[in-house]
Order: C-alpha cells, then structure tokens, then sequence
C-alpha cells in the first residue's frame, strides 16, 4: 500500500508528465522554425515544375492553409491536437494529402519494428555475452583479437561501414540483393515465398546494424566484467571452489550486466525514430524517413504522429526499467 | 587495364576493411580523366528472372526522381503533389498538349492542334483526339474535360481550384470532340495551363470521378488514364510502382502518334542512395537514371554497357529549358544597386565558375533565357550585336563592354586540360559551351563599387560604404548536386577571391525565405523558365511584373527577386495583348524584355540547366541521345512515353 | 620432534609479487623461507603489522597463488588422507578447485562485497554446493546446512535475504557456516572479526572456537589485533617482512616473548586498569620491495647489533614448543 | 610525474599518447595552412597524393592533407565542447540526484528524463534549421552537449544508488565525513572508469552524429570537419572513383582517434582502479 502511495503514483505521474512535456515541446519547435508547410508544400510543386499561377498563389495559400487545419492560433491548433488525439486520430499528413498519419506510420513501422527489434535483441545479446566472456577471459588471445576488432569497426562512420558490406556481399560477391525491402514487384503477403524475400533483403541492412551495435555493447560489456572480476565477492567465490561456468554467469555477467539493462531499455524505447542512415543506404522502408521527410516539410501532423509514439516509447522504457530494477539489482530500493 | 583493376581493388577493398583490414597503401591509383571504357562487367543470370512476375527482357526499369512515394495508394493528381514521376505522367496520362523540348514543337496528345481564341482573348476552342479511350475501355470525350473544370471549380481543396475560378465564366462540350471556354477577363496564355512540362491540369475520368461524393477524398486507384500503359501493381511501401502495356494501346494518343510501346512493363524504382543506386545500375538491375555529376563519371567508369546522353564529354543534356545562375534580393540593400549586381556579375571568371560547378559541361547563356531549344535562334544570335554593343557606364565618363564572345571557346580550352576529348567544330563548341558571356573584370567592378562608396579595408576585403564588412549569405538548398547549390559554391568562391566575405546558406526553407525577401543573394532560378516551346517568352517576363510584387515580409507572387520596371510592365502588358502563335510579334516583344532584364540584372544567368542521364544498354537501346535526339532524354519527364514506341530490346 | 598429526606443512615457501618495471624486474618478498608446520585440531594464529605479508602467507597456504604473485621456490604439503601427504603446488586447477571447501576453506573478511550482492543467500550456498557434491547429497547438504544454521543460533530465514538486508556481524556468522558447512579439516580466516564491533567480535570469535571443538579441525587465523589471538589461538607465528620471526604456543608468546618485535606487540596491547596509552612499534615496516640487509627488523630494533645488518638469524629451538630467530637470542640454525 | 611514468609503462596508453600528439600536432598544423579552408580551386583538382600534395587534392580543387588538419582541428573542438560539457552536467546531476534522492531526485531525472524522450534526431534536425547561420564550432558542441548528458547521467546515478547501499557509506557518514567529501572520495572511484568510457562513447557519439548531421548536410559544409570532408568525397562520389586518398583520409584518421580515446581510457580508468592496478602492473 505504501508502495502503491508513496512510489508508484508519483512515479506514474511523472511518467504522464514527462510525455506531456516531451508532446508540447515537440508541438512548439516545428512552430517555432521558419519552416512553413504551407511554403514548403508549394516550393516542392514549384521545385518540381508544376505551374502555378502567379495570380492564384494567394488563393492557394490560403486553400493549404485550410486544409492544413492552420488557421488559428497555436492555442486552438493545440486544442485541436488534443481533441483528435482523445479519438486517436493524428489527423492527416499535410505532404501526403490526404493520408491519414495513422495509415503512414502503420504500413512503415512492422518494418522498422522488425528491424530494429531484432537487431537490437541480438547485438545487445551477442555483444554482452562475447563481451562478457572476453572480459572475464581478458588474457587471452582471442579476446584480444576480439577486442582489435571491436575497436577498429565501432569508429567507422556508419554510412562508410554498411555501404562497404554493401559493395561486398551485393556487388563483389553478389550474395544479397542491393535495395530495398523486398523483391521489385513483391507484393505483401503472408506466403512462405514473400517472408523468405523480406528476410533475404533484410540481411545486409541488419547486419551493419547487428555488428556496429554488436561491437558498441561488447565493448561496454567487456570494460564491466573486467570491473566485476576484481569484486571481492568474485575472488570469495573462486575461493569457495565454485565452478567456473556458475563465477562467469551468476557472479561476473550477472552483476556486470545491471547497467547494460538500462541500456537495452532505452535503445529499445528509441527504435521508434527509425534508422535513417540505414534506410537511405539501402533504401530500406520504415519511419526513420519518413520522420526525416516530415521534419523537413513542416508536416506538423506527422511529426506529432512520430514522434508522440517515441515519447511514448521511451518513456515507458525507463518506466520499466525503474520499476523492475529493483528485481535485477536487490540493492536498490523504490524511493 | 591495371587502372581499372586499381579502382576495383580499391572497392574490394574498402568493403573487406569493414572486416578490419585496411590496406590502402596497397592500392594502385586511379587516373585523373574519366574512361567511357569500363571493365567487362558480369551479368548475373539470376538478375533477368529476379523478378519473377515481370520478364525481365521485356520490362523497363528506371528510377524515381522525386523520391519514395509517400502515399502510393492515392493517384489523386488534382490535390497537393503526388510523385507524378512514378509513371503517372510519363506513362499512363496524356495531356492535351506536350512541349517537345528536342525540337521546341508543340505535341498535340489529347488535343488534335491548337486552340482558337476569339480575337478579344475572352473564349477558345479546343479540339480532341477521337478514337482515344481511357485505359478501362470507355471511350474518352469532351464530357471529360468539362466535368475536370466544373469539378476544379467547385471543390477548393484542388490546387487549380482558385485559378479556374478567376478565369472561367462557362465550359461547354460543342461536341463529343471540341469544348469551348469563356473567360472573366482576357487571357491570351490561358490554354497554357493545359500545356504539359512537368505537370499540368490533367483531365479526369467523368465515369469514375462522378461516381465519388468527395472528389478532393477520392484517392483514384487505380489509376485510369489515357496513356499507352496502365498501373500494373505497386509497392505499398512506396518503393516501386510498376506499369503494364496496355493491350489497346492503338487507342492512346501515344500509340495513334507514333505505334506500339515496346517494354511490356515498366517500372519506377525508388533509390535513396546514389552510391547504391550507381550499383543497381552496374549489375543491370536499373536502366536508366538521371544521377550527379560525379555520379556518372562514376557509373561510365565502371560500365561498358552504360551510356550518357552526349557519346563525348560534356556528356551531360542541355536541353531543359531552364536557365540557372544567381538571384538578387534587389529589395535589399545594396542588391538595390544595379551597379553593385554588375559588379558582382563582372567579379566571376566564367571560366573557373563553370568548372567549379559543373566541371566545365554547361553551357553558357549571357541573356535570361538558355541556349537550348528555338532560343539561340530566335533570341541569343539575334542579340549577339546588341550585346557586343551594350556598354555600362563605371564612373567618370567612363564605359565598359562586358560582352565577351571568348568564354565558350576558354571553357573548351580547360575541359582538355582536364583531360576530357570532344569535337572541335565551331557547331559543337556553340552547341556544348554557348555563345558568350560576360569578362571578368575585377578592375571594372572595383570601380563600379567605389563609384558607389565601397571601399577595401587593409586585408583587402570589402567595406560597405557606411564602412561595416561586406557579407553575402548565399541561400540555397541542402541538395549539393542540385544547381542553385552549384551556382552557390561557384558565386561564393568567386566572390571571396573578390575579396567579400561571402558564404553558402543552405537551407530546406529556401522558398519561405524567398517569398517573403528574407535573403540576400540565392540560387533559386535568375529568371523564370520558359515554356520551352514556340519562342514565347511571355512566362519568363511576367514574374517581373510590378503587380505581382508584395513589400518584404510578405510574400511576393512573383519572382523572388522582387525587381521590376516600367519599362518591363510595359513590355508585359504589350505581350499580354499579342497572340501567342504570332512568332514574329512574340519574339520582338521578347527580345525587349531580355534587354531589359540584362540591362538591370536582377539575376545573373549563367548557365542552362544540364541533367546527368546515365543510360544501361544492357535491355534496351535507341535511347534519344544527342546523335538522335528525336525526344526529350529524360524517363521522369511527361514526354518520356513519346520515347516508347522508338526503344529496342536488346534480346538480352 | 612431537608427535601430533601435521595437516599442513611448509618447506622453504618462496612467493613473491614479480613487476615487470620499464624493462626491470622488481620483486616483493611476500613470503620468504616460510617453514609452517601445522597440527591437527589445533587454532594456529599468524599474527603481525599489516605489509608484512601474513594475507600473502594465507594465500599461499590456501594454494591459491595467481599472478603477479609466483611460487619462486619451497613446497606446501596438505595430508589428504592419514599418511599420505601431497605437494598441493603441482596439482591441476580442477584439483585445487575441488579442495576448496570440502578439504580447505577460507573465511573471509566479512564486509558486504565478499557476498554476491544480487543473490539471496541460499543462492549463494546452492552455487558453493553445487560445485562440490552432485545429485541426491546436495539436498542432503541442504538439510545439514539449515541445521548447521540453527545450532550456530542464526535466524532460521537467513538463507531467504539478500546480503545487504544483514548486518555486518550476521554475514560474517553466515561466511563461518558457509567455511565450515562441509567439515573442512582446515578453515583459514582472514581478519574475520576487523571490521566488527567488540560485542560482535566476541560472538564470532566464539562460534569459531564452537566450530573448532565441534569438527576437531584445524583453523589458521590471520590477524593483526593481538588480542584475538590471545583469545582463540592456540599456538602463534609472529610474521615479520615476509618471515616467520618466532612462533610458540599462545602462553609462552604472551608470557615469554623473545624477539623484540613480537615484544612490542605484546606491549602495545591494553590491559585491565591501565589509563596509560599504549606505545606501538616505533618506525613503519619496510617495503617488501626493498628489504633491508640483514634481519629485517634491524632498523627499528632498540638492541640492535653489529651481526643484525649483515646477517638473517636463523631458528633458535628454545624449547619444543617455541623458536625464534634473533640474534639476541642464539645464532640458530642455518640447515 | 610518477603517475606518468605509470602510465607510459602500458603500451596500449604510450600508443594512444603518441597518436594523440601527432593528431594534435596535425590540428595545430592548421594554423600554418598555407590554403584558406574554404576557398576553392587553389589547387589542381583529383590528383593522387605526391610530393607536393601529400594526400592528394579534392574535387573542389582542395589539398586533402591541409583541409584534414583543419578538420581534425575542428572536429576535436565539437567532441571536446559536447564531451566535457555534457560530461560535467552528466556527472554533476547523476551524483546530486542519485545521492541527495528525495525530490532533488525527481526534479532532476524529470528534466533528464524529458530530454530523453524528445526524439534528439528531431531536435538537432530542426535546431540546425533554425540556427544553421549560426551554427559554428562552439555552438554545434554545446548542442550536442546539452542533449546529450541525460543518459549518462542516469546511468552515473544507477551507480550512486548502489554505492550508496553499500557499507562504507554508512561508516562514512557515521564518522562525519561531509557529503562532498564523500562524494569525490569514496564514490567518484567507482564511478571514473565508468565516466571515462562514458566520455569516450559520448566523444565518439559527437562526432559520428556530426557526421550524420553532415551527410544529411544540416551542418555548415563551409567549415571542414571529419564528417562533411566525408560528405563532400561521398558527394563526389570519390569511392565509386577510386579516389580512396580522398575517402580514407578522414576514416583513417577518425579510426585512429577512436582507438587512441579507447585505450586511453581503458588504460587510464585501469590506473585509477586500485583493484585492477596491481593486475595491469603484474603482466
């Protein structure tokens, strides 16, 4: 009861707080650039060589404006916002009128969730335990080829490291397809044939991910257990005769591993801003572009959409983390 | 052949360095010019049935210009921008009229000629194509066209609603084949909107559209239109959208112009990388794209199957007609000056300008319009005396002839000494670099400044004359291989060799910043573009009219430089009153304009827009290159289904 | 020379921490010439400053020499069965492992980090189990261990908290139980009662004894407080700079001590009635590093003499029970 | 100069030692420059490194080896200001809150927490919009470092927390030691090796998102920095080309800069840590 009282409704007020601050602000900042959709909108006809009468502009500008539902004050637009989202509505991308945001972000996120998702997942595995073994075996010398290998990729710039996976294994040996995420003229479905080509297409771009990110998590990993293996409670074990393989889980990984679960909370909370560079490289489909083009077109509405769902996403992350902290690490009490 | 193992190797290379293995000590060098020879490059077998549903030697790929679609399920042309590029306009709609940018010709496709006006402007006529019918089998009429009108008039969430509102008192069907338009008022350029360049109004199918309560809602899939080919399927993703033959493609306006299409499909694919996409195009996955510079060198280089619009250098396509160069916010001081615009304009060696934008392939126009087209003829040569007579006055009695008809031949001169091998006719000289433009005479535009209080500081940098440092932010947008950006950094470098402190501005809000006058000096095109058929220069010259221009802070209708003149009203209105179709009077009336516009400079036009079109022959050839332009280049532009009918497969 | 059973005996024991120092080798004399011969059934105390390398000896004693310390020379003999006595040095790591705890175990220090902070106790006894028996006996274990637990009067939960929910005296009782769960015939505490406060330390130093008569084993304690030793052990090694200076039973150190040095030890002790505060050994120990010529203790010794700097004493046998090395007190035995 | 000394007896530490000295002595070279940075054409265009051009030239016509000092130079600025800034509020909230905890807690990991749930991407996107005229050296770094201590500092607080439960603390604060004290002696120990990787992730994070920034071209591709002398070899598309000169100047040399910030602070953070010291000094 006290618990209920004195931690977890402050804290969940704290968390509806946070995600309202986080919205409003996200709400103001696209106000506050220069960057007018309405403006953006007819610079892009006119960038692209629609004709646009000059007499007719006023009319046009004013026409967008309404559609855009820009016409009051921000107060009434932040009203407004509110209003539609009770309904769960974001209402429409100004760019892509009239699509519903909520139909744009749902045909892109299953593939930044299957992306993201899993290559999250697995270099945070992977990395913690190889990491971890090459902590706890530090002498050797595979950890130390490990550990060069690690440092030489981890600083490549992203964009440098997966267009050169993509040079090799789509261009020099033409194992996986070059762009995109699935065959041209694939067509969504559920069919065996359909799954076995998104996950063909899927393999270059999570690789660069899975070993950059792999690399980053063993790296920290690795620092943490050589910190742990010197923790007295680890030297009274190896003096207790304990088995080795039960020192390196419960004793070395298992305590090393408390600020990486932080960590994964919070990547995992983030995987809703997309992977931009990776969806540019190889053309891959998901939000990271779409938010990218969002911001850059002033589609406010769109934005939100984005955006509110990584508030969100974030902020339950850490929600949980501090929740079940205590589980992970007994010593650490709600306070 | 060790050169070209060099730059492979450097490839291999630099991707097994993701392995953590760098070499590069190791790599043998690559030269400095660029080869049209590339090494042999292995086909696949998988890549030709890759595709499974679409043959991949009777299926046509190019690239998506504009980007991913970003809605792919709606085709709804006539609300907000809908990447039209990805087979709407270039395959499956035709427009009454096209500009044939190869010839500067009109082509007539859902029309059957021109339009009449009535002698006052107030009415025209326009006659359709019979045997047409839209892509599902009804037969198209001009019941269509005046349910397209009506439609656009009484929704205002159309982008042309608020035009046709101002323009049109009435449209009617005379009959199943020609309608009649009454204007408000008198507009001798009203059937331009009709007038395909990159998008105009489009006609709407009346059997579907009048089905829909909300027409502005109605997302039109699938897409019915009367061109030669119809949608086949797209990626929901907004990747690819792929266009099927249609089996009665006799009853396109294509297909009665000019036969039978010859790719079975055709598909836009969407690239986000150039790199990746030069590699698509490599291992023949893509056949056709336009792609930067250094990105066609770089795709010649390595393939042997892969072509450019030009067979030598300057490689590139001259012939859009737009004419690219520098904006002046003439509200803003000291851009007001006209002395200060000329100095600016005499402070660039065209030379270097050129080479640092485009390498030195441009091609050169001294007047607001570019080299390309019916414009040499009708207007640049004609201008040729006037322009070598034309003096500005610098001071102290003194005067000074910019023109310099030696640029062209100088430009020549550096592109060999890059290393780059072209004819050396007179012809091609004219037709790759231009006529002439102006000297670079830093003397004569110190002069200019000082005639107008400038002064230099100790460093030798530029004061303004109340003595404060002289600064240009040059705004342009964040594309680097689109040309305001290459204008900007070749502007900017000249500049500051001038000795002003001048600096590139990119920006994503380029047309905000624009229209309200928040810049000083900008990429955006130095004058509007032309239609690019008939030598009617009345869209150029009319974004310079006095009544278009709104004080700074809001925004203008016209062109952003916000310059106009009496001189140049008067000229406007002149042309307002001319017939379009009279050459004579037009070309007259135009080549006033320019002088006018030359004499003031409110932008310095440099050189004529140029595409970089990488073609794979690996599938398909005939391709309308220099040698044998019968079309525009170009498979995003609307005329690139005029290209069909003339493709060959290669058997592949 | 008498005849109680040795358990564990050392011959000539040379460990010392090698450096490697920009190129040079520079050598700590931890352990130097250590002769031990330990009985069964007896608690043997290791008394001395702190630096003096007593925590070294135990290590050594314990078999658990890792780098940087090495075995430069000697031999350490445990008596595994009733004559038969083993070189522990050349056994494999599985074998040494596998002495721990069930032949040999360690006390530690009892702060909080020698436990594994994120597992509840009986984790921590399941892990140390585990490692020694298999199958049917480990519930057996179990079963020993919560009765174990209950006759050394601990709380019946203890095994169902985390450590850090003990108090600093309840964790050192609970490493005591864990040492002697398995009826090691030798325990060797290291400083158990340090860290507690005096009521606390009596408890503990009790439940040693208790254990002690109870299994008839041998514990060998390291301490620096004089005052334990008085109270537990029944014979002990005064250790100076890495050697054994004298060793004999508690009464004749506490009564009869011969060299100086174990003199000022005795001396610095409090006594019942004496407000006088108690002088301690005059000067710092020397580095181990850098020994001074002769007996060590030579520098801070008030009767020093001219043999003192150049020569180490050896053993004088003053009686069967205790022998010193002091030239004060005879010129020993080199052989 | 005994802790030097120590130090250089690491060869992973006299490595980074020396890498860092010849960069550093490269971005000083800058101030020598005989090329202004951002003019163009002032020298030959895409020739492979020679005597005269060590590393070549750029397609901008550019000496790659003068403009990659400028941009070590410019670079190491950004990552410094983001890294020490943001590392200085990372530290200082992650102790106040996790030792103070109450509400000075809770107001603190409120406005970490809020910064962390604003997509950063959106932020740095749309503030380089806003201020890319002015968006200079310092002012990028303190961008970078005002968004970029929350997490850290969450996580630096995890870690007081635990300490905090631990006993010396207890004993500590019985016996009267002050709650600076307490905090720079007994906690900053543990928590440095954990501050110096954290240092070096966020260096490293600074400059791979001024790259990114730079690829997507928010930055100002006037001034020369590792990530638009990336962009502009990217733009020219130097790899398809060959010109590897061009390409790997500014890979090689970020690469080197990270290995060299990795092992120093491994080596450093090993020296601080009195328990793997010994080990470090024994091998």
């Amino acid at each position: 009861m006290t618990f209920l009282k004195r931690y977890l409704i402050p804290r969940l007020f704290q968390y509806f707080l946070v995600i309202w601050l986080g919205i409003t602000v996200v709400f103001l900042i696209p106000r506050l650039t220069p960057n007018d959709p309405v403006m953006r909108m007819i610079g892009e006809m006119r960038g692209r060589g629609s004709t646009l009468e000059p007499g007719a502009m006023d009319g046009i500008i004013r026409d967008l404006t309404q559609m855009y539902g820009l016409e009051g004050s921000w107060l009434d637009q932040y009203w407004a916002f509110w209003v539609r989202l009770a309904h769960g509505d974001f209402g429409v991308s100004f760019f892509q009128f009239p699509t519903p945001v909520n139909k744009l972000i749902a045909t892109a996120i299953p593939w930044t969730l299957a992306l993201l998702l899993t290559t999250t997942a697995i270099s945070w595995i992977v990395g913690n335990i190889i990491g971890g073994l090459a902590g706890y075996y530090s002498r050797k010398g595979w950890s130390r080829t490990l550990d060069a290998i690690a440092m030489v990729i981890r600083p490549l710039p992203y964009y440098i490291f997966a267009f050169s996976l993509l040079l090799l294994f789509a261009y020099v040996v033409r194992w996986f397809p070059i762009t995109g995420g699935a065959s041209l003229g694939a067509i969504p479905s559920l069919s065996w044939a359909y799954i076995k080509d998104v996950l063909w297409h899927s393999i270059l771009p999570a690789l660069s991910l899975i070993i950059l990110g792999g690399a980053v998590n063993f790296q920290t990993m690795k620092l943490f257990v050589q910190n742990t293996n010197s923790e007295s409670f680890v030297q009274y074990a190896k003096m207790g005769g304990v088995t080795e393989d039960r020192i390196v889980s419960k004793y070395v990984i298992r305590n090393a591993i408390l600020p990486q679960i932080t960590g994964l909370a919070l990547s995992l909370g983030q995987i809703f801003s997309g992977a931009l560079i990776t969806e540019i490289v190889f053309s891959y489909p998901g939000l990271g572009m779409l938010l990218y083009r969002a911001i850059i077109n002033g589609d406010y509405n769109l934005i939100m959409g984005i955006t509110l769902l990584s508030i969100v996403g974030i902020t339950t992350a850490i929600l949980v983390v501090d929740l079940t902290y205590p589980f992970f690490d007994p010593r650490v009490r709600y306070n | 052949m060790s050169k070209r193992m060099g730059r492979r190797e450097f490839m291999k290379l630099l991707s097994y360095s993701a392995g953590g293995v760098i070499l590069a000590a190791c790599v043998p060098g690559p030269q400095k010019s660029v080869e049209v020879e590339g090494p042999a490059t292995k086909v696949p077998e998988e890549v030709a049935d890759v595709l499974g549903t679409f043959p991949r030697r009777e299926t046509l790929i190019a690239r998506i210009l504009t980007g991913r679609v970003g809605s792919p399920d709606n085709f709804n042309e006539w609300v907000g921008w809908k990447w039209r590029d990805r087979g709407t306009q270039n395959l499956a709609n035709e427009p009454l009229w096209s500009v044939d940018f190869a010839t500067g010709n009109i082509i007539p496709g859902a029309a059957e000629g021109d339009p009449t006006y009535s002698p006052d402007f107030m009415s025209l006529t326009v006659p359709l194509r019979k045997g047409v019918a839209w892509s599902d089998g009804e037969p198209f009429t001009a019941a269509d066209l005046v349910y397209t009108i009506d439609t656009l008039m009484k929704y205002d969430g159309f982008s042309a609603h608020t035009f046709f509102v101002d323009n049109v008192a009435a449209v009617t069907a005379v009959d199943d084949y020609t309608v009649k338009f009454d204007l408000k008022q008198p507009n001798s350029r009203f059937h331009t909107t009709f007038l395909d360049r990159w998008g105009c109004t489009w006609i709407m199918p009346k059997h579907i559209f009048e089905k829909e309560t909300d027409p502005v809602q109605f997302a039109f899939n699938p897409y019915v239109g009367i061109g030669p080919y119809k949608l086949h399927s797209f990626d929901p993703q907004g990747s690819w959208t792929a266009w099927e033959k249609r089996e009665d493609w006799g009853k396109s306006p294509t297909g009665i112009l000019y036969g039978e299409p010859k790719p079975k499909y055709i598909i836009f694919q969407y690239f986000a990388d150039e790199g990746t996409q030069i590699l698509a195009q490599l291992t023949h996955q893509l056949d056709v794209a336009e792609l930067s510079a250094d990105g066609l060198k770089a795709l010649l280089s390595q393939s042997k199957t892969s072509r450019a619009y030009q067979p030598t250098f300057p490689f590139v396509v001259n012939n859009d007609p737009c004419i690219t160069g520098v904006l002046f916010n003439t509200a803003r001081k000291p851009f007001d000056n006209i002395d200060v615009r000329w100095a600016l304009t005499l402070a660039i060696d065209i030379v270097e300008y050129t080479s640092i934008a485009v390498d030195g392939s441009g091609t050169l126009s001294p007047v607001h319009v570019p080299h390309l087209g019916p414009y040499p003829a009708d207007y640049i040569k004609p201008m040729q005396e006037w322009l070598k007579s034309f003096t500005i006055d610098v001071g102290n009695g003194e005067t000074f002839a910019p023109y310099d008809t030696t640029a062209p031949k100088r430009i020549a001169d550096f592109a060999r000494s890059r290393g780059y091998i072209f004819p050396d006719t007179q012809e091609f000289l004219e037709q790759a670099f231009g006529l002439g433009w102006y000297k670079f005479a830093p003397e004569i535009a110190t002069k200019l400044l000082e005639k107008n209080g400038f002064k230099k500081d100790a460093d030798g940098k530029w004061l303004l004359p109340d003595g404060t440092p002289w600064k240009i932010s040059f705004m342009c947008g964040t594309v680097l291989s689109n040309h305001d950006a290459r204008n900007a950094a070749a502007a900017v470098q000249q500049w500051k060799k001038f000795g002003i402190d001048a600096e590139m501005y990119t920006t994503e809000n380029g047309d905000g910043l624009g229209a309200t006058g928040d810049f000083d000096v900008s990429g955006a095109w130095p004058a509007q573009e032309p239609w690019g058929a008939g030598p009617d220069l009345y869209r150029v010259l009319d974004r310079w009219n006095s009544a278009y221009k709104k004080p700074v802070g809001e925004r203008t209708q016209g062109i952003y430089s916000r310059w106009s003149s009496d001189a140049m009203d008067t000229i406007i209105k002149d042309l307002r009153e001319t017939d379009p179709f009279n050459n004579d009077a037009v070309i007259a009336l135009g080549i006033e304009g320019l002088k006018e516009a030359v004499t003031n400079m409110p932008g310095i036009p440099t050189y004529g827009y140029i595409g970089f079109v990488g073609w794979d022959e690996y599938y398909w050839t005939n391709w309308p290159g220099s040698e044998n332009p019968y079309n525009e280049p170009y498979t995003h532009w609307p005329n690139f289904k005029y290209t069909t009918p003339f493709l060959k497969s290669t058997g592949a | 020379m008498n005849n109680k059973l040795t358990v564990l005996r050392t011959e000539q024991l040379k460990a010392f921490y090698v450096l490697d120092v920009q190129g040079t080798q520079k050598v700590a004399k931890a352990v130097n010439e250590v002769d031990l011969a330990i009985y069964e059934n007896e608690i043997y105390g290791i008394a001395g400053e702190s630096g003096c390398g007593k925590t070294t000896l135990l290590k050594a004693l314990f078999n658990d020499i890792i780098l940087p310390l090495r075995l430069i020379g000697g031999k350490i003999f445990y008596r595994i069965g009733w004559d038969e006595e083993i070189d522990v040095t050349t056994l494999s790591p599985e074998e040494k492992r596998k002495l721990r705890l069930e032949y040999i175990s360690y006390i530690p220090q009892g702060s909080m980090s020698v436990l594994n902070p994120v597992l509840k106790l009986r984790e921590t006894y399941e892990d140390f189990i585990a490692s020694h028996v298999s199958g049917q006996s480990r519930e057996e274990i179990f079963e020993l261990a919560y009765k174990q637990i209950l006759e050394l009067g601990l709380p019946k939960n203890v095994l169902d908290v985390y450590p850090h929910q003990l108090s600093g005296g309840m964790r050192q009782r609970v490493t005591i139980a864990l040492a002697a769960l398995m009826k090691p015939r030798i325990m060797i505490g290291d400083e158990p009662t340090t860290a507690l406060d005096v009521v606390v330390q009596r408890g503990v130093i009790q439940m040693l004894k208790d254990i002690q008569k109870n299994l008839k084993n041998t514990i060998i304690l390291v301490t620096h407080d004089m005052g334990v030793h008085a109270n537990v052990a029944d014979r002990i090694g005064i250790m100076y700079a890495g050697k054994i200076v004298e060793e004999a039973t508690t009464e004749l150190i506490f009564g009869q001590p011969r060299h100086p040095y174990t003199q000022f030890l005795i001396n610095s002790l409090p006594k019942f009635g004496d407000k006088n505060v108690r002088s301690s050994v005059p000067g710092s120990p020397p580095s181990l590093a850098n020994l001074p010529s002769g007996c060590p203790f030579h520098p801070r010794c008030p009767h020093v003499k001219e043999i003192c700097r150049e020569q180490m004493p050896g053993f004088t046998q003053l009686d069967e029970n205790h022998k010193v090395a002091c030239w004060l007190v005879g010129e020993g035995n080199h052989g | 100069m005994k802790i030097l000394r120590d130090l250089f007896r690491d060869y992973r530490f006299t490595f980074s030692f020396s890498v860092l000295v010849i960069i550093v002595a490269l971005a000083l070279l800058s101030f020598v420059s005989p090329y202004d940075p951002t003019l163009w054409n002032v020298v030959p265009k895409d020739m492979k490194p020679s005597v005269e051009h060590w590393l070549g030239t750029d397609s901008n016509g550019q000496d790659i080896f003068w403009q990659a000092t400028f941009a070590v130079r410019n670079s190491l600025i950004i990552s410094l200001i983001a890294g020490l800034v943001s590392r200085f509020i990372a530290i200082l909230v992650g102790m106040v809150a996790g030792y103070k905890g109450g509400w000075v807690d809770r107001v603190m990991m409120f406005i970490s927490d809020s910064l962390l749930v604003i997509p950063l991407f959106l932020i740095f996107v749309m503030l380089a919009m806003l201020v890319r005229q002015f968006l200079n050296l310092v002012v990028l770094g303190l961008m970078l470092a005002v968004f970029g201590w929350a997490w850290d500092a969450r996580v630096i607080r995890s870690v007081i927390l635990s300490l905090r439960e631990r006993d010396f603390t207890n004993t500590a604060i019985l016996s009267g030691t002050g709650t600076v004290k307490l905090v720079i002696n007994e906690y900053m120990p543990f928590a440095m090796p954990l501050i110096f990787s954290n240092l070096i992730n966020n260096i490293a994070w600074a400059i791979g998102l001024e790259i990114t920034l730079a690829i997507l071209g928010l930055v100002n591709l006037n001034i020369p920095t590792l990530g638009t002398m990336l962009n502009w070899a990217l733009f020219y598309q130097s790899i398809l080309l060959g010109r590897w000169w061009w390409i790997l100047t500014p890979v090689i040399l970020s690469l080197f800069l990270f290995i060299a910030l990795y092992w120093l602070s491994t080596s450093i953070s090993e020296y601080l840590d009195p328990r793997t010291r010994i080990q470090r000094v024994g091998a």
